[in-house]
């Protein structure tokens, strides 16, 4: 495909703007840039073909299936985007005045009531932009917390060695050592191992239950009180909330604060890699530490970022949990764990669950054996998923896992999509130990070969060039 | 009532006992029985499609509709061309996630990839990540950026929008660094007092506001090469509209460039979704957090778009990543990228020049009227304060007229005027006040 | 100032010449001299983006929004599902031409077979074609069907719609055929006057609409039978949502079923784009005019889908064609087929058991009202009309509290309700015209 | 692909209605259906699915070059599209009061007033859905003028050979018997052939005029004299008006009324087969005779459908008019002209156009010789396209051209995509004498290929059946 900036022709243009109906200004001579800036010109119609060229080499949940592990990719409803594009919303300065805003108030103030309840929390704030971001400021919470305090020896945050990146990397921005403490063959809690660590330099534990291989840790309960016990807060990672939402709740497990992300739990769509929503929540303790902007209230406050966060990827929520409701919530959950564990249990018998036990909302297939079998790596079948119009599941992760491919189909897929992927996984195993050549030059029918990463990484080019 | 799970019960039966259960409550043995949800939430029953588009659009009636916005302070009300709030609404485009499989996403890949090539026109420099939240984010990992084992102090102008200083400050309050505000000396930063603070030589970045929070266009070269004399590096955040036709951020000197990009397509929206762009120079590139997007070739030779430099990651660096950002605003880098390219290099300096010349005719006509003055002295591009007396009187006047006037701020009112307001609608505001302050 | 034409001035310049001429109007040679427009078009000069999207808007504003509509008459505000709106809005479907091509058209060939699926089933009929203008000209085309060499008049029900019924007039006109009405008698077609009316034996076909315009169901079946046995064929148009739940026309006996497609989707639009529907039995399959997509198979034998039977139309028939139609409304039976799936069967069922609900609801708080009372003594299904008086009061009144109530007829008022209006504004409705009638 | 009818399952639904709120009324079970009609049942992400599959096996004018003869596919704006979803037209009942109603009053009467001054015309009607539409209310027109003076022994219209298949389709519609007349070679009107059929019981001729194979006739002020003398009435069929829109005003060139494709000539979107708009035009004289709905209107008169027409689809042509303005709509003209011409001088070498001159917004080719050359039809050509990424143009009209292949490119083409077709059609002609075989089978990269149109003739199978 064609640059942009290879279709642009000097001097093509839309007509967008009237002409000026007052005096023009100039800037003044010292103020001005040289020349105006170097961007493509298009008419109209190039720039109608060439996103809809873009599009069509763009695969979203809404186009087929994503069982992409960890990332909940959920079909996002149409009545989301139709709410959130409201112009009574979408045209609401963040600075209008209280009075003209109550409909935006009644937004967050219902939404926050849902997330409450859903979470066992007291209070919530939208200001995050997307999950790690709610991480942030979660772990703000609890340094803020122990300042306040005058608790300042605790200078130590424990992440499990199962968790996402983004735990550890948000500990440190927040100025913590990060102590790793190593899982159980299940992913779960080494009790052992966290007594050993607990002290009183201990700020806090990150934790995601159920954890990175989709199992719920029976000994929750026990974790978090041993972490109170040594004067530290527990913070719940929401990534993987929709396994449980409706029927168990993190501020019932012990944990003090958490953050959900909304464009995976709560159906709002992720935009090829944003805009999410990081809502964070907590008990009633830490609500006096939660982010304000800085413009909009008096005192000072933490603040992660400007006005009241991504308003409108809030609203999507909204519609989404007021559809849902008390029932809807956790018949999600419910059925999001009900399809992981009916296609871990269709795929079984050629790959193979790392854990052979009931999961949670998704599960994580080890194909070490496999590979020294065929010669066909994780990746090999991740790439031949894509032939097959499958989006390939999380690979790699968790490092706990080797040659792992971790699915998660959630509760949107219907029981003949799980089938087909079921089936599309047989035919991958029997063609391994056939033709294991096709497999590992796989893709073959997408738009592009494999890349070459390491090229693009020795030597970057990072921007089109004249 | 609402429900997105597409297998019927009978079905949901079928798979539970192919999974060798009976029912739903099985799934979750391994949770103890005393922390199971009894009673179920306390929260309304679910809601048909109809019922959630009638409750929701009564919510948003709830808001005030305003014909005309003369408020900026951060978010400014630009018109949107019809093409730029399509595309992004494409469901492929919506409905992805992030790129990790380059061979099913090169739509995405080379969207973002066109993104970062325009910030980089627009700012002068060489490079530029794949977007983070917001204004005010892209400072606080600006300063981040900056930053080295001996110099950790970051200073900031008290011109830039409060929300950036608060922002840049909770950013250090996590790290445990120091951020110091610049003074303001008639609505702009104060150089001999930016100088006096950078000898002590422990300033890592300098982050600098233009067009600053009250509008005034502070004079970035020299108050770079200050910074610079000073050994510290230069964050420079800038307008993308006002940058068209603004000296560039390169040419002013800047290490660092960043900016709130809502302006260049996004709706006001109560605040977000927006975007914050980030670029710099070709030596602080392995230092740029977030997702960057790079071209490479495939097994077959043809040019390709993957997410490249991941080694700066956190999934990869884990505790050692200077930024723990993953998901960034990528649906909103490709509407700025719509939105530019539909206005092109002489739409985009047009709207600029509009919303200049709007501003000035609008400072004029309200300055005509007795006991309204500007505030500084300064050049300035679409915003400016007035000092003028009974402001709650004059903004509910202009409300009556279905005009959200200025911001108020001390005893004065910060307004702005974007190539979106008609003549007429300057003219009205004027009259209103003049009515307001002859009463 | 608004253009289209993506070529640059210069490149014009360069493609003039190429075709060996220097100037625009050389293009036009052929033109004599004296006819060309000289001195231009007597219109404003051509306005920017942002221009039309302002004059446009405060036209629509111009405009009463109701935030509740009691109207039908022929146009009904059911609740639109948001997929229904989004999936017609892709360019894909919204920008291509018929489809002629069909190696290049599989996905509107295909939306239209499934099309005429649903619409058989919705109808009971065998045979559905791709769709007509709308619901009178569907009548109109269903008439010059059923005619033959010896038949040549065609009977219409005076409670079909006026706008019916004056089309089908026009097309009669037209061919020089002749249109005769049957007279109504408590608000439906007399069976008596049909019968003595077809005792001649020159009737090709009767055209009845169920439930008719007063909202009155007719007793389709026993009508049926009295056409047959006058030797006609029976036209009967549906409202496409009381088709869910009542007798089919199928059932009924009718020989071609028509109908006004709107409430599958369309929204009210002040009248269109709206949607007629035809569908008939497999003996008149050949005589159904317009457009029709058939199933086939590909050189490679997959199944695939075709423009068929073109045979019956206009460009291949010329001067003998029945009908001229080609364009139709193949965007609207697209969001026909979209409603239609997104309710299912369930929901169509559903939606027409509240249309029915709510409008007795309305009746029967409106008939105990001193002084209202219903005309007609009938079944009906989601219209009905009320005897009252001061009807413009009553309906001036509704308009104050943001109602459109119903539409005057004979001072009477034929009253609306749908599934999308809540009992609260049923209520209210009654409790305005209450006050009304009590002053 | 799947049918819709093949992904349904029972039980399967979207939610989209709310429980009843009054209470539940039960038709007389004599006028009740026996069985709910047998309509697919599908979750939304189903139908999501569904329809995006489908789309991505169509072609419209704003993905990619669409050169169908006749048709003008121009680029459809999307400011039109935003404009008619205004809820303020789109939520419009058609009986809504005329108070409540001004703004669509404007919208008519500001298009009518553009309209006019283009065509030359004095009044205007917009209840027409669809050119042909529009084709039988002119023709309407014409006969209630001869029959309200009384001339009832006006039998015939009097339409050129060359004319589309709706002119006669219509002028039989409307009552007439139909007079041929044959065209000159260049498609024009031959004087003599015209003079022998006139006379007094001629009511009217049909005539587009640029002519279907893009010549624009010379002699038409002498034609509609003549026709004017033998007391009958011109009809323009404004198919296509594209060419000579704001440069030559069918009203000064004789003309009495005209339809015109607001889907064609005024860039609103044919939806893949409509709705379009056949807007009527017509002398002053003629005002009284246009179409009116009976429920809106008092007295007698013609009406074509119900209400006021396709509304929504004005509204976009509105803004495309508005957009244009005065200097638009003749650089429109200027340049669809200017584009047909260079792209028959580019293609011109390898095929050959039928006539060799300046043509106005399109042109024919003749490929008779070609094909005795190659053996590969004009069929093969334009399946071969196919597989190129360009719509073919329309195939085998005119009829008085064989082999003909009708090419309008339309001046929202660029340059550049004249250029890169005119290298396709290049590559093609070399293909036809290195590989025809290639040719005759193609298209082969199409989602199918060619399809068996008469088996489904013979054995229609018109509907899905389980």
């Amino acid at each position: 495909m064609k640059l942009i900036f290879e279709k642009s022709v000097p001097g093509r243009r839309c007509s967008i703007l009237p002409r000026c109906d007052v005096e023009e200004v100039q800037l003044p001579q010292e103020l001005r840039r040289q020349e105006a800036p170097a961007l493509p010109e298009l008419s109209e119609v190039d720039l109608s073909r060439h996103y809809t060229e873009l599009c069509q080499h763009v695969h979203g949940v809404n186009c087929g299936f994503y069982p992409l592990g960890s990332c909940t990719m959920k079909y996002n409803p149409r009545i989301d985007e139709e709410m959130a594009a409201l112009p009574g919303f979408a045209g609401v300065h963040p600075l209008a005045p209280e009075h003209a805003v109550a409909g935006c108030r009644e937004v967050l103030d219902t939404a926050s009531r849902y997330l409450c309840q859903i979470t066992g929390m007291d209070g919530m704030t939208f200001q995050p932009a997307a999950g790690a971001h709610g991480e942030f400021t979660g772990v703000l919470l609890i340094k803020q917390y122990h300042d306040a305090r005058g608790d300042h020896q605790r200078t130590k945050i424990i992440v499990p060695d199962s968790a996402h990146g983004t735990n550890p990397a948000t500990a440190a921005m927040c100025g913590y050592q990060v102590v790793n403490i190593p899982s159980a063959a299940d992913g779960c809690v080494d009790l052992e191992a966290l007594k050993a660590v607990l002290g009183d330099d201990v700020a806090g534990l990150m934790l995601t239950n159920p954890n990175t291989v989709g199992i719920f840790d029976e000994n929750i309960l026990e974790i978090t009180r041993l972490v109170h016990e040594a004067g530290g807060l527990c913070y719940y990672d929401g990534a993987n909330l929709n396994a449980v939402m409706g029927i168990v709740r993190p501020g019932d497990m012990g944990f003090d604060c958490i953050h959900m992300n909304l464009h995976k739990t709560f159906a709002t769509p992720h935009g090829g890699g944003g805009p999410g929503a990081g809502a964070v929540g907590c008990k009633a303790f830490l609500e006096p530490y939660l982010p304000q902007s800085a413009i909009l209230s008096e005192g000072e406050h933490l603040q992660v970022r400007a006005f009241n966060g991504n308003f409108l990827v809030v609203v999507k929520a909204l519609a989404y949990l007021l559809t849902l409701g008390r029932e809807g919530i956790p018949e999600a959950a419910e059925n999001a764990v009900l399809n992981a564990n009916y296609l871990m249990r269709r795929i079984q018998g050629t790959f193979q669950p790392a854990f052979d036990r009931i999961c949670m909302h998704e599960f994580v297939l080890g194909l070490e054996e496999f590979k020294k079998e065929t010669g066909v790596s994780a990746l090999d079948v991740a790439k031949s998923l894509i032939d097959r119009g499958i989006h390939p599941p999380t690979m790699y992760f968790p490092l706990i896992v080797h040659e792992a491919l971790m699915l998660e189909p959630t509760e949107t897929e219907s029981r003949e999509t799980l089938d087909q992927a079921a089936e599309v996984f047989r035919q991958l195993y029997q063609l391994a130990h056939t033709d294991p050549e096709t497999m590992r030059t796989a893709p073959h029918n997408a738009q592009i070969g494999r890349p070459d990463e390491v090229q693009a990484a020795r030597n970057p080019i990072l921007r089109w060039q004249a | 009532m609402g429900s997105y799970v597409p297998s019927t019960p009978a079905q949901r039966q079928e798979m539970l006992e192919a999974i060798g259960l009976h029912d739903f409550r099985q799934l979750y043995r391994d949770v103890p029985e005393e922390m199971l949800l009894r009673d179920g939430l306390d929260l309304p029953e679910g809601m048909s499609e109809l019922e959630v588009s009638r409750t929701m659009t009564a919510m948003a009636a709830r808001n005030t509709a305003y014909s005309a916005i003369l408020r900026g302070a951060g978010a400014y009300d630009h018109y949107i061309p019809s093409l730029v709030k399509y595309v992004p609404a494409k469901e492929e485009f919506l409905t992805a996630y992030t790129p990790y499989q380059a061979e099913m996403s090169q739509g995405i890949l080379q969207s973002i990839f066109e993104y970062q090539t325009m910030i980089c026109q627009l700012t002068g420099m060489d490079v530029s990540n794949a977007s983070v939240y917001d204004g005010a984010t892209a400072a606080a990992e600006a300063a981040a950026m900056c930053r080295d084992r001996k110099r950790r102090v970051t200073l900031i102008s008290a011109a830039a929008h409060p929300d950036t200083i608060n922002t840049v400050r909770t950013y250090c309050y996590g790290t445990g660094d120091e951020l110091r505000v610049v003074p303001v000396k008639d609505g702009r930063t104060d150089p001999e007092a930016l100088r006096q603070m950078l000898a002590g030589g422990d300033v890592s970045g300098v982050y600098i506001q233009q067009p600053n929070f009250f509008g005034q266009l502070e004079e970035a070269e020299a108050l770079g090469e200050i910074i610079h004399q000073g050994g510290a590096l230069y964050i420079l955040g800038v307008n993308p509209i006002a940058a068209a036709i603004l000296k560039t951020p390169r040419d002013c000197g800047a290490d660092v460039a960043v900016g709130e990009g809502q302006p260049l397509g996004m709706p006001l929206g109560w605040g977000g979704p927006y975007l914050g762009f980030m670029a710099t120079v070709q030596k602080h590139m392995r230092k740029l957090p977030g997702r960057i997007v790079g071209q490479t070739v495939d097994s077959r030779g043809q040019r390709c778009f993957v997410l490249s430099l991941q080694a700066r990651e956190q999934h990869i660096r884990r505790e050692k990543a200077s930024s723990n950002i993953c998901s960034n605003e990528a649906l909103c880098a490709l509407t700025a990228s719509v939105y530019m390219a539909a206005m092109g290099p002489e739409g985009m300096a047009e709207a600029a020049r509009q919303c200049l010349s709007k501003a000035h005719y609008l400072a004029k006509a309200l300055c005509a009227i007795p006991g309204v003055s500007l505030r500084y002295p300064g050049e300035y591009f679409h915003e400016f304060v007035t000092e003028l007396p009974r402001v709650p009187e004059v903004l509910e006047a202009l409300e009556q007229h279905g005009i959200l006037g200025g911001l108020p701020v001390e005893g004065g009112i910060l307004w702005c005027a974007t190539e979106k307001v008609s003549r007429a609608v300057l003219d009205e505001t004027a009259a209103v006040v003049k009515e307001v302050l002859s009463k």
